[in-house]
């Protein structure tokens, strides 16, 4: 792999990283829009508003950038950038297509996605003890606690499509895909899909940053370019955990069409995946913190067993 | 590489949670010193496995392994810290000395009897 | 992981420590950013701080690990000690209500005792290390450590003790659930402040859910944290 | 028959056809809205057809109409008749921060000169600037929409339907006439 290789994946990363998530903010503006019976922005760019996004940048540059007098100031300042950096190096090793049509393929793909994406938590944790503020705080541990609790299920499932595969590495487990596989991996689907919202503290698994009682969590004391760093973390984080579902459990570049355009079939797939996610936020309201919790320990993870005593009978009989 | 370079981190490593675990007061702070310390012995452990090139890799396996462990003692000592944070409400083990014997109960000696404890516990 | 295969093809002429191989730099440079941020990750007064300074520690030993390919063992030392413990480690930091800024109890009085025994820990160690190891070259060949190498070993000659772990982190997770229940009237309840002067701790928490029980009793009622 | 999780299915069939249906939004200052036909917006004024009555501004409930007039003295049209005089409009002004739109000042308008215009966006930023002379009130006079067809059904309007009555008694009674010129016509013959 030659330098200018690699710094072309590099850049195409990158790029996918910073047009990717605000597509899907856009889209996410308008689809919650019509699922309430509004237009949405409509003003900005023109037609139907679709630089809304660019402008709502231009304005998050525009402000001042505050820093509370009582905050941990380094620490404060550095936490959106470790929110965000982790879903950047994840996109790094998805593959799109067939033929190494991927940022960088990993040996250990899998483990190193889900190590990398548990990083992005201490982003929250040091902007709510950070930010000097009580809600901040509260905001912080209840990330912490969800995210300790939704780990463990989103690691089993995953870890049953491992065991199908027989392979850590993504375009491995791509490799092996054949299109029964999303029957027998449905329940591991549901978990993964499910413990991924709540990592990304998406409605309904919204209780770290419920604006209703604790402000906006961990996030409540930022303004300006940082709180947009937070907000372009968790539509990233949309983003990976879409490509992820759709990598793991829906085939990814598998489909109806000659393997050349199976970059189009991962794309289709995430954008899907994306809309579920937006589709959830609008449906469903906030769970309560212990609802949260019993829902990670008392269905997601037997249910993650499950699937794994599936495919491990089904693997054992086709074997 | 040199199997000189990791080893001396590691002893480094080492000295340093060594340190931490000697000098802190905060039980949190002792139990992240534990883990340096382990730390220091996975690295150790890491690279004489590459430096034998063990058909078994004892090594990795054992830091593997180790890592598991450390999970599960960091689970462990912050439920114990939690639950004295709680009934005593301060996480300082320089005044957790109510199992020393009272007559012995100099204030030097206060910080290495719980140091034992949470080795113990650990 | 060219680049270390061709690190370990080099002949024993070039194995000096005047001229080392690019792998050797980045491990020191990596090493020396490792040490640092453990050093003030056990010196810093401030809590929190230290607990980020461990991160950066743990993950540069992460870096480390992929430097001697050993590159399974590497995301899993970053999934379960950056995911997990330095996390857990952060709740028990807040829990247990870490100020933002210096907190001056954070060392105890026998620092000059501990960086003794430290220095003194580290010169031996050092010197051994030194003495011992000095010729020695590791020879990193590609592959030591990917995933189909490391499930080998682990399922064919330590799946027992691998079984035995399970049933460990089974105990550490029933044992962790037990020790934070807080059982009906049994554990008293969580109270911030300072601790009752003389009194034994046995009686403790009996003393404590007595005075939740009566809180017309005479002793004033426990504050909740 | 109540299976487990159709209740959180139903909530997604809900959003889902709530998107693809029309929105509800009204994209007003793009988009004029549809108005009902006799929107009561704001009251124009046919200046032709006042003559300085004062009605309007007499009934109003709270005051709110201004208007100001002289006299003219028109020379006399022939020469024996006398000069007449006339009342000529110098100021018509309504003061919309008042105006409750009862429409009473419509209502009693003996000569049609005022008339509900749909027009509404005639909002000002100073409230003195609310109370609208007349050249703006003859403007929106462009704005009031022919009056709504009668219904085929409705009875007819008063005048139109005596002036029928009328002209049906006529013709009923040219007929008899004729009828009966018919009739004498031969009775007369006989005897002559």
């Amino acid at each position: 792999m030659s330098l200018l290789d690699t710094l072309l994946r590099c850049v195409a990363v990158v790029v996918v990283f910073l047009t990717f998530p605000l597509i899907i903010g856009q889209t996410e503006h308008k689809v919650m829009a019509h699922m309430q019976g509004r237009l949405g922005p409509m003003y900005a760019g023109g037609f139907h508003g679709w630089a809304q996004l660019v402008a709502d940048g231009v304005k998050f540059a525009q402000k001042e950038d505050v820093v509370p007098l009582d905050a941990d100031r380094r620490v404060f300042q550095l936490a959106p950038a470790v929110a965000l950096l982790p879903y950047m190096l994840v996109l790094l090793v998805i593959p799109v297509g067939p033929e190494g049509f991927v940022g960088q393929a990993v040996d250990a793909g899998l483990i190193f996605v889900l190590a990398v994406m548990g990083i992005g938590v201490l982003g929250s944790l040091m902007a709510g003890w950070a930010s000097a503020n009580k809600f901040s705080l509260l905001g912080g541990l209840r990330t912490a606690a969800q995210l300790m609790s939704y780990e463990l299920p989103m690691l089993l499932a995953a870890a049953s499509v491992a065991m199908a595969a027989g392979t850590l590495s993504l375009p491995g487990i791509l490799g092996a895909f054949h299109w029964w596989w999303v029957p027998w991996q449905l329940i591991g689907a549901f978990v993964f899909f499910t413990a991924g919202l709540a990592e990304l503290q998406r409605p309904p698994f919204d209780m770290p940053v419920a604006d209703s009682e604790i402000i906006f969590g961990a996030y409540t004391e930022y303004t300006g370019l940082r709180f947009a760093f937070f907000l372009l973390s968790e539509y990233a984080g949309i983003l990976v955990i879409s490509a992820l579902t759709a990598v793991l459990f829906l085939g990814g570049w598998h489909g109806p069409m000659p393997e050349s355009l199976g970059w189009l079939w991962t794309l289709l797939k995430t954008f899907a995946l994306a809309f579920v996610v937006i589709w959830l936020r609008v449906t469903y309201p906030r769970l309560r913190e212990d609802q949260l919790m019993r829902f990670a320990w008392t269905c997601l993870i037997p249910l993650a067993l499950l699937q794994l005593a599936i495919t491990g009978v089904v693997k054992v009989a086709i074997s | 590489m040199h199997l000189v370079y990791p080893a001396v981190l590691a002893a480094l490593l080492f000295s340093v949670g060594v340190y931490g675990v000697l000098a802190r007061r905060n039980v949190v702070l002792v139990l992240m010193s534990v883990e340096l310390m382990l730390n220091a012995v996975n690295l150790n452990l890491v690279a004489f496995d590459a430096w034998l090139r063990d058909s078994l890799h004892a090594g990795q396996a054992l830091t593997l392994f180790t890592i598991t462990v450390a999970a599960a003692e960091i689970g462990l000592g912050l439920a114990i810290v939690l639950l004295v944070f709680r009934t005593r409400g301060t996480a300082d083990i320089d005044r957790l000395t109510a199992l020393g014997d009272p007559n012995e109960d100099a204030p030097e000696s206060a910080p290495e009897a719980a140091v034992q404890n949470d080795r113990a516990v650990a | 992981m060219s680049l270390l295969a061709a690190a370990g093809s080099l002949d024993p002429a070039a194995r000096s420590f005047l001229s080392p191989t690019g792998v050797e730099i980045v491990f020191l440079l990596v090493g020396l950013a490792v040490l640092g941020s453990a050093v003030i990750s056990v010196t810093t007064r401030q809590l929190v701080h230290a607990a980020l300074w461990l991160v950066v520690a743990l993950g540069g030993l992460a870096i480390e690990f992929l430097l001697l390919t050993a590159e399974f063992v590497a995301w899993v030392q970053v999934l379960i000690y950056l995911g997990s413990v330095v996390v857990l480690v952060l709740f028990g930091l807040m829990l247990t209500k870490a100020p933002i800024g210096r907190s001056p109890d954070a060392n105890s009085g026998n620092r000059w005792v501990a960086l003794g025994v430290a220095l003194a820990a580290a010169g031996t160690l050092v010197t051994l290390v030194v003495d011992a190891f000095r010729t020695s070259w590791v020879d990193l060949g590609a592959g030591g450590g990917s995933t189909r190498v490391t499930g080998e070993y682990l399922f064919r000659y330590w799946v027992l003790p691998f079984e035995a772990l399970s049933v460990l982190l089974l105990a550490a997770l029933v044992g962790a659930i037990v020790l934070s229940r807080t059982g009906k009237g049994r554990v008293p309840k969580p109270r911030a402040g300072k601790l009752r002067a003389g009194k034994p701790v046995g009686t403790n928490g009996r003393a404590a859910s007595a005075t939740t029980a009566r809180p017309t009793a005479s002793t004033p009622p426990v504050q909740e944290s | 028959m109540n299976i487990p999780g159709s209740g959180l299915a139903k909530g997604l069939a809900v959003t889902l056809r709530t998107m693809t249906k029309r929105s509800v939004t009204a994209q007003y200052p793009e988009v004029q809205p549809e108005l009902p036909p006799r929107t009561r917006g704001v009251i124009a004024l046919l200046e032709e057809n006042c003559t300085v009555c004062m009605l309007c501004a007499r009934e109003c409930p709270d005051w709110c109409i201004y208007i100001d007039s002289h006299k003219e003295t028109l020379p006399a049209a022939e020469p024996n008749a006398r000069a007449r005089t006339r009342n000529v409009l110098d100021r018509f002004a309504i003061d919309f921060s008042l105006c409750m739109y009862c429409g009473i000042c419509i209502e009693v308008c003996p000569f049609d000169a005022l008339f509900w215009s749909p027009e509404f966006e005639y909002a000002e930023t100073d409230i003195l600037e609310l109370t609208h002379e007349r050249d703006r009130l003859r403007e929106w006079m462009w704005t009031v929409p022919p009056p709504p067809a009668l219904d085929p059904a409705a009875e007819d309007p008063k005048e139109i339907a005596m002036a029928r009555k009328a002209a049906d008694k006529l013709a009923a009674a040219a007929e008899a006439a004729a009828a009966e010129a018919v009739a004498a016509g031969p009775a007369g013959g006989e005897p002559a």
